[in-house]
């Protein structure tokens, strides 16, 4: 099984075999070889022993954001669909259309952009108010901002696309 | 002796005061709210009866329900933990008259010293020293000029009927007095129904230093030794310790006293929190009393050993205390952390919603107060702590190091808390040289970037995510499992037999 | 200071050394059998490495492969807990020559301590009373004649090497005597490698008390107070306390002071316990010394406010003792019940297997050092002990209530387990009158009937299990659902609209 | 939903029907009704409130017998197949074979009866040993040995049947 895997902002590339006995794996990241030996203790939480070093790994079933809790820290991850990469790759210097989500439930207070504007990675797009405090959703990525699917006022739920940034 | 206590709250607290309950022979009535229903505090209790809708004020702060459920379930008391009617002397009062005591002190002293200014009034008439200014509301900005004028700026402009920072406004200049009190007051207008404000000179840097107070119904009060809560993020408490590291037990005495002093003279029962603030020569100077249990109580239990909860109850049952001030004594060092499902890299907005994984620390020393399980969704209407983890030691140094390694046993997942943070603090040269003060944490907080680099994803958890991946349908039989401690058992058992293993019956 | 330490054990103990090894900022190395791959103490240690298959012989106690990990992964040292290797002064001995730290007693100390007849000779140099008989092994039944007609009966056979009750025999007539010691030398040979047997005079109705010990490598020795560990059954220990009811100031000093003596006499250095009988006079009487940390370490930990394990450390790292006798002052009361795997109601058999439900006891006063969690498979290959629940508070009447409370928390499924065994000792007029011996166990279990009646099955059981069976398929969507804590949320939050809750930033 | 229940060596006719909201649910025990307010608080845990009483119950799925923790009881039940009960009751008397099962892994020490002996209730059949400890496996019922499957020596897994009373 292969597929790419974008982690800390960086995309790697990922193989997995399992290995002998059961639990054993063999993996390749970016062509480099680790072997595993993994266990799981219950759904979700996973040992992992690799070269005599002993991991906890735990997923964390965000809604919006999958990520896997690795001793104190939170790595958030994206499993990429082979396909898709390959297609963002061969149009190299135009990454593909990233939306802007609603990270919980809240309400629009106001829109910080307007459709067609240009914005910069992590530039305020939207204000989101949810138990009496201000949220800011930023833009994913430098681009434009192709699409905008609510107004002031509209309630959202998380993980609602609220924009669309090309 | 009381049958039956209804526990007017919810969360960790509604649990701790059911096991004192519990543990003092007592039966337990909980309440809750539509968001609540599936609560471990209705789980856990004998009885539970809905309230209504998931906001406050249709449900936790209902006394009338709340009377009305105590009186159909016989209920002999009522423990409103700290929160909602907790200081409301007004339904202490509504207890007092259907004959259903109000664990906690009588409405009275609540009056008295629930109340900024009337306090301070009775800290004069106790001979307790307090901040320089008034001791009545200001009528008007002119009045809060020319007592800001007498004391000298900077001063604070606080609400008579406050806390948590709300209506608090820091003046630095006469100029600024007139607009600060127009706004303080009608913030304070709106969050407590009150706009007095009062004013008061402002202490530079201060600690907040807290002393625990228990008094039984004759007149007998005891001190339990000070807890510092100087770690705060815009005037709420994050972490507290026990005992503070830099009152010794000259001050704790001198402390402990004026803080008895004033209780005794309003006549206060039951456990209470006196408030001081601790400026750079030690002097101490009274803030404001909290007349209820504190969200921090179990830092002191630790340190002295007693239970405040049973201590509590046993108090409103007319019992004298069962130890003199000359039994107390401190011992080893507590901290509690005040987990809240909030996220530090987003500007401390609530997460609320579903814990989709839960693994919690133990173990020697630790000990936490939980109000939640896993798949528990923490509701949006009320104040978002999770849990208080808190760690016992010998030493402050072992305390932190014993809080930092509970830290690193826990994750909380499909919701973002404030774990990280206290990693943060419990790492701090100046919090571990306890270089504390009231602005320590939004000064941390100001210094550290808002955007941490992760460091470079490892690849353990590079391998963890292809290996859940790759057995993410092995429940279907379409990939290979992963395996786990039953496969591990199964195969051993096949290989060798039941009757060959070497169990050995001596149990050592 | 050690930076790298390896634990020669599994289970509750290891992880409980893996924790302290944290806190003291030392990295961990953890071994394991196959049948503790996916065991807590794995998961949570640094490093891991297999042993081998699951039996004890084939793993924990391969003392030669332990030691090359621990020269492969350089560690300083290595904890062996308790049982195990722990009392194998050969292993000590491998790991002096390797210059691995063992952490516990120098090789000639345990050798001296580790066999009774010699421990016996050692009291007898520390001027210690013991119980009257031989000091030396039997050589034959004739000389077991001599030396009981000499005592008088009753007496008691016991194995120089055991421990457990292994090769134990109670004999209350000299014609008696022969067999017993024929049956208690083959049964010690088959348990320990040894037939050596002596004999003493049998106390009757005796209390176990211990005494806990410090000594560092200065030659300071303290001893920590007593446990009461007189509830056994079958001479194993199945739930202990500290102190002891019985033990006043006075007698403490006295049995701490003979301890401390056979310690410093033996040159003995770490953690140890000196066993003593209490007879019916308060006299005491040696027993044995356990060379080693104990199982039942946390009550001392809990009145005493230290952690032996951290001072195992310290001392082995050479650091003086941190305090003198003193020092040591004990508060409030502790007790420990020892959570099996085994059915009480079906002879105690062992009862292996998946533990498929797990809900854990918390709150104020209670610690669970625990090495189980939900799914874990029990192994049929090592002591069935799953968790030590361990309840703290001011008086030993609230320690039992609290730990009643705790073990009514408590739900472990799947397997059968002795928590209600607990319930019933701890219900029990005697026990709560303190008025136990190592008898009181075996007595309670012999009176109270094996098949227990259960009380006519309650409404609500039998509506749950229609309500499980009716929700059952809720899953794929072709029956109810059962509303959870999710579903109230979302009903909630529909209704509401999120702009309209009420959360209140104040924090308490 | 009807079925037969059987807890505590008593069988009781059980009935039950969702009310609304839900989570209430009207049952009816031997025609006795009970209205009762449940909630899941996890996988097989879950919040009862009957008449202001608040229950929590645990299912055990112990492999061989299925159980229930209601407060600090374990309680054995057995949800009964309507039909085999109506023919049960029709044939008043003579009550169905049942089995007796291994309640974990062990071997066969020896066999305390014979293929047709009479046994009473609760008397030893056949002796399991396992963690060198032995245990005696008890009839189910007033009966008849009707099959013996095992022979001492032979390992056996829980839940195995190692005999048949009639």
């Amino acid at each position: 099984m292969t597929f790419n895997l974008e982690i800390d902002g960086q995309i790697r590339q990922v193989e997995i075999d399992p290995a002998d006995p059961p639990g054993q794996w063999r993996i390749r990241i970016d062509g480099e070889e680790v072997e595993a030996d993994a266990h799981l203790i219950r759904p979700g939480v996973m040992s992992l022993i690799i070269a005599g070093q002993s991991h906890r790994l735990v997923l964390d079933a965000h809604p919006t954001e999958p990520a896997l809790h690795a001793g104190p820290q939170r790595i958030p991850y994206r499993v990429e669909d082979p396909r898709s990469l390959r297609s963002r790759r061969r149009h190299a210097g135009s990454a593909s259309p990233l939306p802007v989500r609603a990270s919980m439930p809240g309400r629009i207070v106001r829109l910080l952009v307007e459709k067609g504007e240009v914005v910069a990675a992590h530039q305020g797009v939207i204000v989101v108010e949810a138990m009496k405090m201000q949220n800011e959703l930023k833009s994913p990525k430098n681009g434009r901002v192709a699409e905008i699917r609510v107004s002031p006022g509209d309630t959202v739920a998380a993980g609602d696309i609220l924009a669309i940034i090309d | 002796m009381f049958r039956k206590i209804l526990i007017a709250n919810r969360g960790e607290i509604a649990l701790r005061i059911l096991r004192a309950c519990r543990e003092l022979g007592i039966s337990t009535v909980a309440v809750y709210s539509d968001a609540d229903r599936a609560a471990p505090h209705v789980l856990e209790a004998d009885e539970a009866y809905r309230l209504g809708p998931p906001p406050a004020p249709e449900s936790y702060l209902r006394g009338d329900l709340i009377l009305d459920i105590a009186r159909r379930t016989a209920a002999n008391a009522i423990h409103p933990g700290y929160g909602f009617l907790s200081e409301n002397a007004d339904f202490a009062q509504a207890c007092e008259d259907a004959a259903i005591r109000f664990i906690g002190p009588r409405p009275s002293a609540m009056r008295i010293l629930g109340s900024k200014t009337n306090a301070r009034q009775a800290a004069d008439e106790a001979g307790m020293p307090r901040t320089p200014g008034c001791v009545h509301g200001l009528a008007s900005p002119e009045e809060a000029l020319d007592v800001a004028a007498a004391i000298g700026y900077p001063v604070m402009l606080k609400a008579a009927a406050g806390g948590g920072g709300k209506g608090m406004r820091a003046v630095l200049r006469a100029e600024d007095l007139p607009s600060a009190f127009a706004s303080a007051s009608s913030e304070a207008e709106r969050a407590f129904g009150s706009g007095e404000v009062y004013l008061e000179k402002l202490i530079e840097r201060p600690r907040h230093i807290e002393i625990q107070l228990l008094a039984d119904e004759n007149g007998h009060c005891v001190s339990l030794g000070e807890r510092e809560c100087s770690v705060q993020r815009r005037h709420q408490k994050v972490l507290e310790e026990a005992p503070s590291a830099v009152v010794d037990e000259d001050l704790r005495r001198r402390m402990g006293e004026a803080a008895v002093r004033l209780a005794l003279s309003a006549g206060y029962t039951n456990a209470g929190t006196v408030e001081f603030l601790l400026d750079g020569d030690r002097n101490f100077y009274f803030l404001e009393m909290n007349t209820r249990l504190q969200v921090e109580h179990p830092v002191t239990e630790l340190v002295t050993g007693h239970d405040l909860v049973h201590l509590q109850i046993r108090i409103a049952q007319g019992e004298p205390l069962p130890f003199a001030q000359r039994d107390i004594h401190l011992r080893g060092h507590a901290i509690e952390c005040r987990i809240y499902a909030e996220d530090p890299g987003n500007n401390f907005m609530p997460s609320p919603g579903r814990i989709t994984r839960l693994l919690q620390p133990g173990g020697p020393g630790i000990r936490e107060d939980s109000g939640i399980y896993e798949g528990w969704v923490v509701p949006v209407d009320y104040d978002p702590m999770l849990s208080k983890l808190i760690a016992y030691a010998p030493t402050r140094a072992l305390a932190i190091a014993r809080m930092l390694r509970a830290l690193d046993e826990y994750v909380i997942g499909g919701i973002r808390t404030n774990l990280d943070l206290f990693r943060q603090i419990l790492r701090d040269p100046d919090f571990r040289a306890a270089g504390i003060d009231t602005g320590y944490l939004d000064r941390l907080l100001a210094a550290s970037s808002p955007d941490q680099v992760n460091p470079a994803s490892s690849a353990p958890a590079i391998a963890a995510v292809a290996i859940f991946e790759a057995t993410k349908n092995a429940s279907n039989g379409s990939a290979a499992a992963l395996p786990s401690s039953a496969s591990a058992w199964k195969t051993a058992a096949r290989r060798e037999g039941i009757g060959g293993t070497d169990w050995t019956p001596r149990r050592p």
